[in-house]
């Protein structure tokens, strides 16, 4: 049956969130911001809600919840809504933590999973971005080849996150079988592997602090266990639908900021003798801001429970949701700078930066998942 | 828990409203193109909503609530291609489903309800100077001894033609502006009430459109909707905020009716594309896409994005919550598509899609309406701005 | 070097045929509309300004001016502003001269250009549309095989202006050599040719009252003297742009007089006690109608231009043009009928008619050319 | 006539603006990311304006008039990757080139130009409660003896940090509105004269952009621009249509500005994914192509329109025809496309758009402020609205 209506623990999640978002994130996100560093205590912070473990089974020391997608996209809506890029550095090792749950071998959830139950936060990121332009996950250049009862690697991943500290990685690449999608592989892959190289990346425009990191892989030579799901393999484009639906999942929570931010100064602001609030052009703006703010969340929540249960509509509503917020929330952010004229353009309000993190959250497949 | 799957039964209703509502597909284009005829009782091959309501008895109380699949049902219906029979065509409220019968039902007293519900009752409010503007009215109402006496042109008003009597807008005192008017019930034959024009359309030709005009048109006092006109003016009359309710009550639906229309056009388009080997391939990137796929999952997004708006607020008016900005933000976006889909639709399939040989064509032409009516978009946006500013009407014009 | 200004003799045009689309072809636009009919009178009047004959050469008995794709671009423009449905029924048997002129050898130019030097209509036109939704020229299935010295068409065209009364028709056919628009080919097909087919088509959403047919190629041969261009063809891409640019001139011509009609009822129109001009929405709807009508214009001109010199970039213009003004053009005519709310919804007012107009405009590879 | 062509000499000069506006490419990323250094006189490389100029004395008469030529080169230098000194990059009018420069000129006496010409001046009207709104500013003049004493606080001073002085709006009657304001000559180092602060911007960092406060600040009568205050209140001050005279001259350089950020993403963008393969094949139809070629030719086309709206209000000025209305069309495509091209442009590319290993991302950074400066586009709009409608500001606001 329809409804819209969270559960009460999903509601609590939000709320408990949102006071994090409101009153920890975004105050300090424009200094971290600045600086170009993440404070490894917001990390820390942010493991202490347990997002992360609380859907890793118990017999691995998790807290045994029920594993939701729509959890997910409404905890990365309400930390997007503090600081996208805070969001991402807490989230990001998810993306590994999930891929396990949903598509590892007993063995693999049994070496892997214990390590994220604890209270200390451990790194981990998904490896899916390449250098070419007009990247698509299925036409990856990440080679996956046999080699006795192993794997050999090849290839460059680009701006993966947390790529400074991670341990571990989950790789994405196209191995021997299959076309397209079909082909591609998840490998887990251990930071000292022979043959793999990290690097630093210079820098980006949008989630400009989150720590991310270029990774080469010449010849890298893993055992067959290092394949995720083992001889099953996996649903990649569950896996990558997952990345995209929590990609825009943050950037509603962006939108909703950035909207929520202008309307009081709407108000406030005068020129030409009254509140730029009660001229139409604003306020149809700020009206179409709050609407597609709306529509956005349904189309992510759409997407993340037909993901979670696993429905044969759940690649197609991904697609879709993830194209709405494309469109959507750069314009948003962009549409709040403009509200705010030349003060949109300085870097002492957060709207240049919340337009930059639209920008990033809706041209990248996700750097976490839902 | 938040959930947006349909039942086996809910879509085994959907489809079925989707037969009924094909299965007058033959007779469309002739009721286009003769648009002032009216279809007999029957159409040859012609289903009935009762070939529906069997099904609904096997719906279970945790299927999706009724209001919101009233609005899945009104998108699917909306979107075939057999829409010969107006708005009331397969609906399950029988023939007495004008606009006017809604106002009769939320703000008539009882007596009134049972004298006049078997009637088909338009609703007759605009007029040539005031369209959204529905304070501005100039027709009046005033009493002469146990009569009102009626005087003034309606236009637009839906149904007029083939309806038994309409629930009329009218000031008795314009000096009150909005607490001033009125809804008096007339019914056809009542000396100085006329038809004046059956209109001409763009589309929605199977619902007929009348323009009114009362000249010293008297009814009896009791035919005042509410039954009295005593209710201080400051406050607002019980008739105006009853008629108003109705209309909350019916944005989703009237939204629902231009997303169907994109629906429409977009599944027209989706298949006859895929015909010609133009098909979304859904594991594809942007980058892999052709600039047709790209086009027809940019419309499907947009689509979905204002059914679930629709569903939205219907949802929250069967949970029992307001609905009022959800009413206007999904008459907003079922606005919207019912233009951009239906345009973009004839777009993909290019010069063929204006030809009579299809019905695509059809979809803009009656999808159009759909951001005009119950209040254009930017009525909607104007409501949704003075909620999200916390700004009067006063204080945002 | 650029420059926007008219010549004296285009700015002449323009002027008298304004005159004529606002005084001759506007009022009667709505009830030949609604008649579906297209009276002989108006195509007689329309042909009275020589705009076709005045680029055939002298020796053929024509005016022997330039060849000028812009001034067919203004002409088109000013005819459109006043009713394109019109324009297109007095323009569509340029189509088959400008081809002429353009591609035709000196017997093909004897042969035909003559007949439309003379003061009465002569019907004819281009047959390209085919059947098949998402219809490309340069992929249409109606095909042109040799046969000795000649030629067999196979294939079905649609919506052929003047259809019902063209003694003569250009159909573009798929030759045998070449790919894409390489291969495309004109032939010059005589109404009474053999195997050839003609029936009124059923009825058509907008341009409704243009005569329009359905031919159906059927082993049709022709002598090798009905290729357009003799050995050497044609220029298929320059054909196929200048029809492009011509029914965008058209739609740019509906987009303005959308937009003058609107301008003055948003002034005169009171709602809520003011002038429905005096919103911002209203307002800034009908600014941006104005900007894009300019800009559709420039486009247009810039196209035409290009193409009139056979400029290297002309394609790529023609392109660009097409592209905007299939973008914009819509958009103006269906926000016009917006601002008039429900009336513009009724076939008293021509708005919901220049909707139609514009519709079929961007959607069909032109009936007309420049 | 009509012609959209540029001579071989008019290219040639246009090719020589790339090739010295890329001259110090590689020196872009260290000056964004030290935005508040300046580079020194000459970078390794770099070429000058000097490079350009001889080619200038090769034009014909019948070459593209000169202020739609100018328009030509600032798109073309402003679509170059090597923007590493701010507005006065490469441009043929020296370091006396600033916006504060433009106003003397315009609204100086003969004695104001030949004394201050020299100088690099700066403008400084907007105030932190007066953007758009000029009129409202609150910023004060007073007449004490020989002196104008000012006092106020100014914010978003281009070139304020590496000016020798700036032009200042003041009023010298707040009651008279408009009529009160006047512009003042202000040197750097005058008493009371503060640079507040040079502002972090998101981006066009290679221009500083500066806040003033004015305390007390003592200037010498004379530094009224224009030179006499006592013009009559009702008819406005010379020197405030001076500068309003100039605004409306450098709205499409202005707008330049912002398509010039367009074309550059969109070359970037062009190429780079020309590289992987992905390229506009124009004689394909839409159904055709690619989602990527769709997307590059929408990008191309919307480009293309504003080049042409900006060309054209240049051509009226060059004809000497009147071009408010096309000022203000321009500046509003100008300030669309600064913002939809690199925003389209990174959709296209991808991931790897937002890194700092290319520069397509400063497009969208450096672009983003032409819809805001010298007018947003809703100011543009406003004013193109009142144009057509024949509205008033006072009718229109």
């Amino acid at each position: 049956m329809i409804s819209f209506k969270l559960s009460d623990e999903q509601t609590m999640i939000r709320d408990s969130l949102q006071g994090f978002a409101a009153e920890v994130l975004a105050p300090k996100a424009r200094a971290i911001d600045e600086a170009g560093d993440m404070p490894a205590e917001v990390i820390a912070q942010g493991w202490d809600f347990g997002l992360i473990a609380a859907s890793i089974p118990e017999a691995y020391g998790g807290g045994g919840g029920d594993r939701s997608c729509l959890t997910n996209a409404v905890a990365l809506e309400t930390l997007g809504g503090g600081c996208a890029s805070q969001a991402v550095a807490i989230m990001a090792p998810g993306q590994f933590v999930n891929a396990l749950i949903d598509f590892g071998t007993e063995d693999q959830k049994a070496e892997h999973l214990t390590r994220f139950a604890g209270e200390t936060p451990v790194a981990a990121a998904l490896a899916l971005q390449e250098s070419q332009f007009g990247f698509a996950a299925e036409a990856q250049r990440t080679t996956a080849a046999r080699s006795g009862n192993g794997w050999v690697l090849n290839g460059e991943k680009r701006l993966i996150p947390l790529g400074d500290r991670a341990d571990h990685f989950l790789v994405l690449a196209r191995g021997p079988d299959g076309e397209g999608l079909g082909a591609v592989e998840a490998f887990i892959v251990p930071r000292d592997a022979t043959g793999l190289s990290l690097s630093a990346e210079t820098g980006t425009q949008g989630l400009k602090p989150v720590p991310k990191a270029k990774m080469t892989l010449n010849e890298v030579v893993l055992p067959g266990s290092a394949r995720l799901g083992g001889d099953a393999g996996i649903d990649a484009a569950r896996l990558i639908n997952q990345a995209r639906v929590g990609a825009a999942a943050l950037a509603v929570g962006v939108s909703r900021q950035a909207t929520d931010f202008a309307i009081p100064y709407a108000r406030d602001r005068v020129a030409f003798g009254e509140a730029i609030g009660k001229k139409q052009s604003i306020a149809f703006m700020l009206a179409d801001m709050h609407i597609e703010c709306e529509s956005m969340r349904w189309m992510v929540w759409k997407a993340a429970s037909l993901l979670e249960h696993n429905d044969p509509g759940a690649a197609k509503a991904a697609v879709l949701a993830q194209d709405y917020v494309r469109r959507k929330a750069v314009k948003i952010a962009d549409d709040a700078l403009q509200i705010f004229g030349g003060h949109g353009f300085i870097r002492d309000l957060p709207l240049e930066m919340w337009l930059r993190n639209a920008r990033a959250l809706t041209v990248l497949d996700g750097p976490v998942s839902v | 828990m938040a959930d947006f799957r349909v039942s086996d039964i809910d879509q085994q209703i959907i489809d079925k409203v989707i037969e009924v509502g094909n299965s007058t597909t033959a007779f469309t284009r002739h009721y286009e193109d003769n648009e002032h005829e009216f279809p007999p009782e029957q159409l040859e091959g012609e289903m009935g909503f009762d070939q529906v309501l069997p099904l609904f008895f096997k719906r279970k109380p945790d299927d999706t609530p009724m209001m919101t699949f009233q609005m899945l049902l009104s998108i699917a219906r909306g979107s075939t291609n057999g829409v010969v029979r107006g708005l009331g065509l397969a609906m399950p409220t029988g023939r007495a489903n004008g606009l006017g019968n809604a106002a009769l039902a939320s703000a008539g007293t009882k007596e009134q309800v049972s004298k006049w519900g078997n009637l088909f009752l338009a609703m007759s409010i605009t007029e040539p100077g005031a369209g959204s503007d529905t304070k501005a009215i100039q027709t009046t109402a005033r009493l002469e001894g146990e009569e009102w006496v009626i005087d003034g042109d309606k236009i637009f008003v839906t149904d007029g033609v083939r309806c038994d009597g309409a629930v009329v807008w009218a000031t008795i005192d314009k000096s009150a502006g909005r607490a001033g008017i009125k809804s008096f019930l007339v019914e056809k034959g009542t000396p100085g009430f006329d038809l004046v024009r059956k209109e001409k359309k763009l589309g929605i030709r199977s619902s007929d459109t009348a323009a009114y005009s009362f000249r010293n048109c008297r009814i009896p006092r009791e035919n005042l909707l509410g039954g009295d006109e005593t209710v201080p003016v400051g406050g607002g009359s019980a008739s105006y905020r009853g008629v108003m309710k109705t209309f909350n009550m019916t944005r989703p639906a009237v939204a629902s009716g231009g997303v169907a229309k994109a629906r429409g056009a977009l599944d027209f388009a989706t298949s006859a594309l895929a015909a010609e080997g133009l098909e979304v391939d859904w594991t594809r990137s942007h980058a892999q896409r052709s600039a047709t796929e790209q086009k027809l999952i940019e419309m499907e997004a947009d689509t979905e994005a204002a059914t679930l708006s629709v569903l939205h607020a219907a949802w929250l008016a069967d949970v029992g919550l307001p609905n009022n900005m959800e009413s206007s933000i999904c008459k907003a976006k079922g606005g919207e598509v019912c233009r951009t889909i239906p345009q973009g639709a004839m777009e993909l399939l290019g010069g063929m899609s204006i030809s009579h040989d299809h019905l695509v064509e059809k979809y803009l032409r009656d999808g159009r309406i759909s951001d005009i009516y119950e209040g254009t978009g930017q009525i909607q946006r104007l409501i949704i701005a003075r909620g999200i500013l916390g700004y009067s009407s006063e204080e945002l014009t």
